[in-house]
């Protein structure tokens, strides 16, 4: 058996949903970023997967978007974590309950 | 003749597998990648061996000492002795480190220097993982060396072995940027990544003579010595070994282990050199490329260990050489120097290949890289930068 | 041959200006950079001057010109150009060369400044300015280039802005020629709107050119006097001349370059460059605009030169003496002799920087002292100034063969002898040149004979880096005049286009005897009255001024400038002053007034209003607030700040999408 | 593509994101993010993208995990304490995977499988993002700058 696109579908939801899970349930802002990596990388496998399973020959777009997706989200990582340094210096806690000024 | 000589390693292992017929493909493979795999560890664990009891007494020639000479004939089984007494010692976990990443920290930089050996072609037809982009293979996987030390230093829970890993990681990803930018101008004259069309490229002679390896142009003489420069510090090694500075910080990342772990870190740092000067010689040294065309009946191979070990003399001549550096010299000559050179030489790179490639591109790149490395010298004012430092936080 | 450099002729003025942006952008400590820098940049500037200068020899009237359009607004088009004639080049290469001299000699002389380097990026600044000015090819670039000049002067003179003589001469510089310019402006306007163009010369368009000449008519008068009022600023000409000696609170070098050689003589040269505009309708070289330029500049020649005689400061005598010749220029442009005045020009170029270096030299070696009763004896003291002095009064005192500025002034006698109008100018350009001769004899004999006084005592000679630029200036002066002469006008012929031809008779002309008799009267006048100058004589203190002692009145009269300053600040200052403070007490009382009025008022109208406000709209709305905000406290129970649950809700938002989706799909 | 290479690397990717988001211990947890990529990158391998792979690696484990545990070690003193787990959002989060996986199944036309298709070398690569992508690509790099210095201003120490 070789793996179909649904099986590459299953994996990228699966990734997603952890993602997700570790961006709602855990308190640590760290693990909301890593939550949002993880989610972003599901969604790159899915550019993949659909460009690797789409009708042939096609320009490499998924493969593109994928890239141009990674860089994004390496910045979006380093904006990120800077904010976190910068968060926890000021309110000396990482904490994502307890960083509620914007409360209405 | 020569030939069969050349492709001796290939047929041996055509020959193996010629024993596997009638198995299925993916078996073969499996065990092509295998014999792949032994050969390369083989060939450099004797390599390292070698080179570890060869830098003791090459040192110890340049300190006017005799250096190791009980164990064998000249002291050449002395790395037996060693590994002997290291694999017997006690291996010690600190109580309170992180027992897992401790473990974890030198296999992990095992694996990624060896795994780093793997794009390099040592040999006509001998890469062993040929792959379309072998070089950025090469940086991705070494990249991961900087997670590993941090592990190492982490997993100690020492205060020497974080210090040492943050000075580490520090002057990784300081001269990462120079090492992959110093390398941007051959893969753009050669229009690949791919370490085999790069040796190609450097495989023509000029006036049957001169070899068009790219250390001969100027931005390739430039860029090569950034790389070397780098190399050196990703290598961890004097006059940058700031990371494991023993009058400073024991031995940073490495001071909570002890025997065969220690042994693993040793022999990855050794290796990780191997690799860099391997890239070395395949971006700017022309690979497995005679420097003569008489003498292209050596085979190919010999050209790649012979380069290498010049690389690798030259390496201990500079640690029996020069003093350690601070680190803040190393970063400020990181950003302020290496950086901008690397850009200039991509620069040069691309007026060389515009002007045609010839002696007038030759001169024009020339001037550019006198040019920058004129006004960065005169920028930076080296004479000021190295006096003494005036300590402003340290009372 | 060089024709690249006609169609770059703006690097001309690009070269000191680039040197003197990356001298501002480098720090105070890189003395010897901004040196090199500032040195480079001039010496680029002279080499092109001079590739420049070399077409033009070939051709008698050459002219290059290079136009382009510098914007379009609605269906006008702004074009600007550049331009190189003959007049151009010779002021090129004399600005450049002198330019030179004296960025060398201010390595010298500026040596212990702490402001050192951006002294050389101002100094560059105007060096590229003044040549951007010369081969402007518009009014409106010229102009331009005029004003960015008057800015390089107003920072230089106030270089040493903690002086606060240096300050007010600064403001008191800007502010005069400014109200000079301010005619130049209108001028400029009223030209655009009578011809359309302010292009010199554009291939028979341009507003020089008979067609354009031919559009102004009547106006050209107007026009011409108009631009005058600002030659009349740039160049310190009656009344607007009293900024110029003031002018020498600036470090001397400036008052070389600026001050004597080049900024003040771009008055002459604005003259110069658009005369066709003088003398539209011309009746045997007369028009009203000219005959008003002579007067002015004989009023200025005379008046700054009777002035001279009683100044005690150094460098006041030389200004006095540069507003002198800058209106014998003028006369001379005014009675037609414009070659002869663009000759003055660039001879007293050479020989005003050489006195002004020289004297310069003298105050460096006496320590900062520019009293010249304070002075003498230096002859044995400084050699070379001496000497260098000594040509470049002979030059400036108009004694003829070898010393340029005998030449030219005997050519500006000439012409003005045979001015149709009037001989008077020519007796009072006489009796000048008796004065100017007087003025420097006693500036010689107090300088440099005599025994030496308080300040020459410890008096040295200047570095070689100082006296160099003397030795060299002092030598173009003197060979200079070869190309001057009477019996081989090279120069004359140059700037006018007319052939030339050597003939040894034509040296020997009656004007040669008038002036050699009216120097040497001069000069024996000024040593029979100042052999004694600073030594006790009689019943006559040493400190005390030989004229002085003889006619006090009269001396107290020119030592302090005919009163003209104090003129000034009793009519015009203290008029603008008296505005001021009725318009401050206008402001004050009568606006304000009317302002708190108007606002009382409103006040008032406020007040009421507010009452109704209260009472009547208040109520109903203060009703509607509060269910809006017992509303609003409702909703902002959800946005309870934790990110989490604000992600939690867009996950279940998708959730529900991604369920209608399917349940519709 | 090889099943049983896939089978391995999906198992190996899932588990390591599973701790990555569940471990308590935040070092190892970042440890098992790293991991996680690379299981990522082998993915992409297997599906013939080895340029985005390698880009992959190089930029997550070089560069991000690198930057995570940095970040990590900088707000130390606030690692040890108990975070707690919030069930609500697992909830979510179960809901919106077996959702997905719902649809996913229920979509017969992705039941598909991979076609032949031609090498992705790194030079056609190249060719694409210096033509048809060049604006994006050069959009990406000022992002990228500007992402830099943003980071450098949030951090930078407040002058006192």
């Amino acid at each position: 058996m070789t793996p179909t696109l649904q099986v590459f579908l299953i994996i990228s939801a699966t990734l997603f949903s952890i993602g997700l899970l570790a961006v709602l349930s855990r308190r640590h802002a760290i693990f909301i970023l890593i939550g949002i990596e993880i989610m972003l990388a599901a969604a790159n496998l899915n550019f993949i997967a659909f460009w690797r399973f789409g009708p042939q020959p096609q320009p490499p777009t998924g493969v593109m978007i994928a890239l141009f997706s990674i860089a994004i989200a390496a910045a979006e990582a380093a904006v990120g974590l800077a904010m976190v340094i910068a968060v926890y210096r000021h309110y000396h806690t990482t904490n994502v309950d307890q960083l509620d000024q914007l409360r209405g | 003749m020569s030939k069969s000589i050349d492709q001796v390693f290939l047929n041996a292992k055509q020959w193996l597998l010629s024993w596997l017929t009638g198995l299925p493909t993916w078996m073969v493979q499996v065990v092509s990648s295998l014999i792949n795999i032994f050969a390369l560890l083989a060939v450099f664990l004797t390599l390292f061996a070698l080179i570890s009891v060869l830098e003791r007494k090459i040192l110890a020639r340049m300190q006017n000492r005799y250096g190791p000479n009980r164990v064998g004939p000249f002291g050449l089984f002395q790395p037996i002795a060693d590994g002997i007494k290291m694999l017997i010692k006690e291996d010690i976990v600190p109580m309170r480190a992180d027992k897992i990443v401790h473990f974890l920290a030198p296999i992990l930089i095992a694996a990624v220097a060896i795994l780093t050996l793997g794009v390099i072609p040592y040999g006509r037809n001998m890469t062993p993982f040929t792959i379309d982009g072998g070089i950025l293979f090469f940086f991705a996987v070494g990249s991961t060396t900087e997670l590993a030390v941090f592990m190492a230093g982490w997993g100690s829970n020492n205060k020497y072995s974080m210090l040492g890993a943050m000075r580490a990681i520090a002057q990784m990803i300081s001269y990462e940027l120079p090492l992959i930018i110093s390398v941007l101008p051959v893969v753009m004259v050669v229009g690949s990544l791919a370490p085999d069309r790069i040796v190609a490229a450097q495989a023509e002679y000029t006036f049957g003579l001169v070899p068009r390896w790219f250390v001969f142009t100027p931005w390739g003489a430039a860029a090569f010595m950034l790389f070397f420069v780098s190399g050196l510090v990703e290598s961890n090694r004097t006059p940058f070994d700031v990371p494991e500075g023993e009058s400073e910080i024991v031995a940073g990342h490495m001071t909570e282990y002890s025997g065969f772990k220690y042994a693993t870190f040793f022999m990855a740092e050794y290796i990780g050199m191997f690799a860099i000067s391997g890239l070395g010689i395949t971006l700017f040294l022309g690979g497995w490329h005679a420097p003569l065309r008489a003498l292209e009946f050596v085979p190919s191979y010999a050209w790649f260990f012979a380069k290498l070990s010049v690389l690798l003399f030259v390496y201990i001549w500079i640690r029996g050489t020069l003093p350690r550096t601070r680190i803040d010299q190393i970063m400020n000559f990181a950003w302020k120097f290496m950086l901008p050179m690397a850009f200039t030489c991509i620069i040069a790179a691309a007026v060389w290949h515009y002007a045609g490639r010839g002696l007038r591109g030759w001169l024009w790149s020339l001037f550019v890289i006198a040019i920058v490395y004129a006004a960065l010298s005169m920028l930076l004012d080296t004479r000021r930068k190295f006096a003494p430092r005036v300590y402003r936080f340290a009372e | 041959m060089n024709s690249w450099v006609l169609t770059c002729l703006w690097l001309i003025p690009a070269a000191p200006f680039a040197a003197s942006l990356i001298i501002l952008s480098l720090s105070k400590a890189r003395r010897k950079s901004a040196v090199a820098l500032a040195i480079i940049g001039e010496v680029l500037a002279l080499a092109l001057s001079i590739l420049a200068f070399m077409p033009t020899l070939q051709a008698t009237g050459f002219r290059a010109v290079q136009n382009f359009n510098w914007f379009t607004f609605g269906e006008h088009t702004l074009r600007l150009g550049f331009l190189l004639d003959p007049l151009a080049a010779a002021m090129l290469v004399m600005i450049a060369l002198v330019g030179l001299c004296i960025f060398v000699f201010s390595v010298g002389y500026m040596a212990d400044d702490k402001n050192f380097t951006r002294f050389f990026a101002y100094l560059s600044f105007f060096s590229g300015a003044m040549l951007g000015l010369v081969i402007a090819n518009s009014l409106l670039l010229l102009f331009i280039f005029w004003e960015l000049v008057g800015l390089a002067s107003y920072l230089l003179i106030g270089f040493w802005i903690e002086k606060p003589s240096a300050a007010a001469a600064a403001k008191k510089a800007f502010i005069t020629t400014r109200i000079g310019d301010m005619g130049f402006f209108l001028g400029m306007l009223w030209l655009y709107d009578c011809s359309g163009t302010l292009l010199f010369y554009d291939s028979g368009n341009g507003c020089l050119e008979s067609a354009g000449l031919a559009m102004l008519g009547a106006s050209a008068t107007f026009i011409a006097l108009l631009i005058f009022c600002g030659a009349v600023g740039k160049s310190g000409q009656f009344p607007l001349h009293v900024w110029l000696p003031d002018a020498m609170e600036g470090p001397t070098p400036v008052s070389a370059l600026i001050h004597a050689a080049t900024m003040v003589a771009a008055g002459v040269f604005l003259v110069a460059r658009v005369y066709p505009l003088f003398s539209v309708d011309a009746i045997n070289g007369v028009t009203p605009s000219l005959t008003v330029v002579v007067w002015i500049g004989v009023t200025t020649a005379l008046m700054a030169a009777l002035i001279a005689i009683a100044q005690e400061d150094i460098k006041r005598i030389l200004a006095y003496s540069t507003v002198s010749q800058l209106g014998l220029m003028m006369v001379s442009l005014g009675v037609g002799g414009v070659a002869a005045g663009i000759m003055h020009l660039l001879a007293h170029g050479f020989f005003k920087a050489l006195l002004f270096l020289g004297a310069g030299s003298v105050i460096h070696g006496c320590h900062g002292e520019q009293d010249i009763r304070k002075m003498g004896g230096l002859r044995r003291l400084m050699p070379v100034t001496f000497m260098t002095y000594a040509i470049g009064m002979l030059a400036l005192s108009g004694v003829p063969f070898s010393f340029s500025g005998g030449w030219t002034k005997e050519e500006i006698l000439h012409a003005t002898a045979q001015w149709p109008k009037s001989q008077a100018p020519y007796y009072l350009l006489l009796a000048g040149v008796v004065l100017t001769a007087l003025y420097m004899t006693r500036q010689m004999i107090y300088v440099f004979f005599g025994n030496g006084r308080s300040a020459s005592e410890r008096a040295h000679e200047s570095p070689r880096v100082m006296t160099m630029p003397l030795i060299v200036l002092a030598l173009c002066t003197i060979f200079f005049s070869v190309v001057l002469t009477s019996a081989w006008p090279w120069l004359h012929g140059y700037l006018t286009g007319e052939p030339v031809h050597i003939e040894i008779t034509r040296l020997v002309q009656p004007m040669l005897f008038v002036s050699l008799a009216l120097v040497s009267a001069g000069v024996v006048i000024g040593v029979w009255m100042y052999r004694k100058a600073g030594v006790q004589d009689r019943d006559r203190p040493a400190e005390i001024d030989p004229l002085e002692y003889a006619q006090p009145g009269v001396f107290e009269f020119l030592a302090n400038k005919m009163w003209i300053d104090d003129l000034y600040d009793h009519t015009v200052i203290a008029f603008s002053w008296m505005a001021a403070r009725l318009s401050d007490w206008m402001d004050r009382y009568f606006w304000d007034g009317l302002v708190r009025g108007f606002g009382g008022v409103g006040q008032l109208f406020g007040i009421l209003t507010a009452s109704v406000d209260e009472r009547g709209i208040n109520a109903g709305v203060d009703e509607t607030t509060a269910g809006a905000r017992g509303l609003g406290r409702l909703m902002s129970g959800a946005h309870s700040g934790q990110i989490q649950t604000y992600l939690g809700a867009v996950a279940i938002g998708m959730l529900a999408l991604l369920l209608l989706y399917a349940w519709l799909a | 593509m090889n099943s049983a290479a896939f089978i391995v690397t999906a198992i190996f990717t899932v588990a390591a994101a599973l701790a990555a988001a569940t471990l308590r211990n935040l070092m190892h947890a970042a440890l098992s993010f790293a991991a996680a990529f690379v299981g990522i990158a082998a993915l992409f391998f297997l599906l013939g993208a080895e340029f985005v792979g390698l880009a992959l690696v190089f930029i997550y484990i070089g560069a991000v995990a690198v930057l995570v545990v940095f970040t990590i070690l900088l707000t130390r003193r606030d690692v040890g304490k108990d975070r707690g787990f919030n069930w609500g959002g697992a909830t979510v989060a179960v809901a919106v995977f077996a959702c997905l996986t719902w649809s996913i199944l229920k979509t017969q036309s992705l039941a598909i499988g991979a076609p032949h298709i031609a090498t992705l070398t790194v030079k056609r690569i190249g060719a694409a993002l210096m033509t048809t992508y060049v604006w994006p690509l050069q959009c990406v790099g000022i992002l990228l700058t500007a992402a830099l210095i943003g980071a450098l201003i949030l951090v930078m120490e407040e002058r006192r």
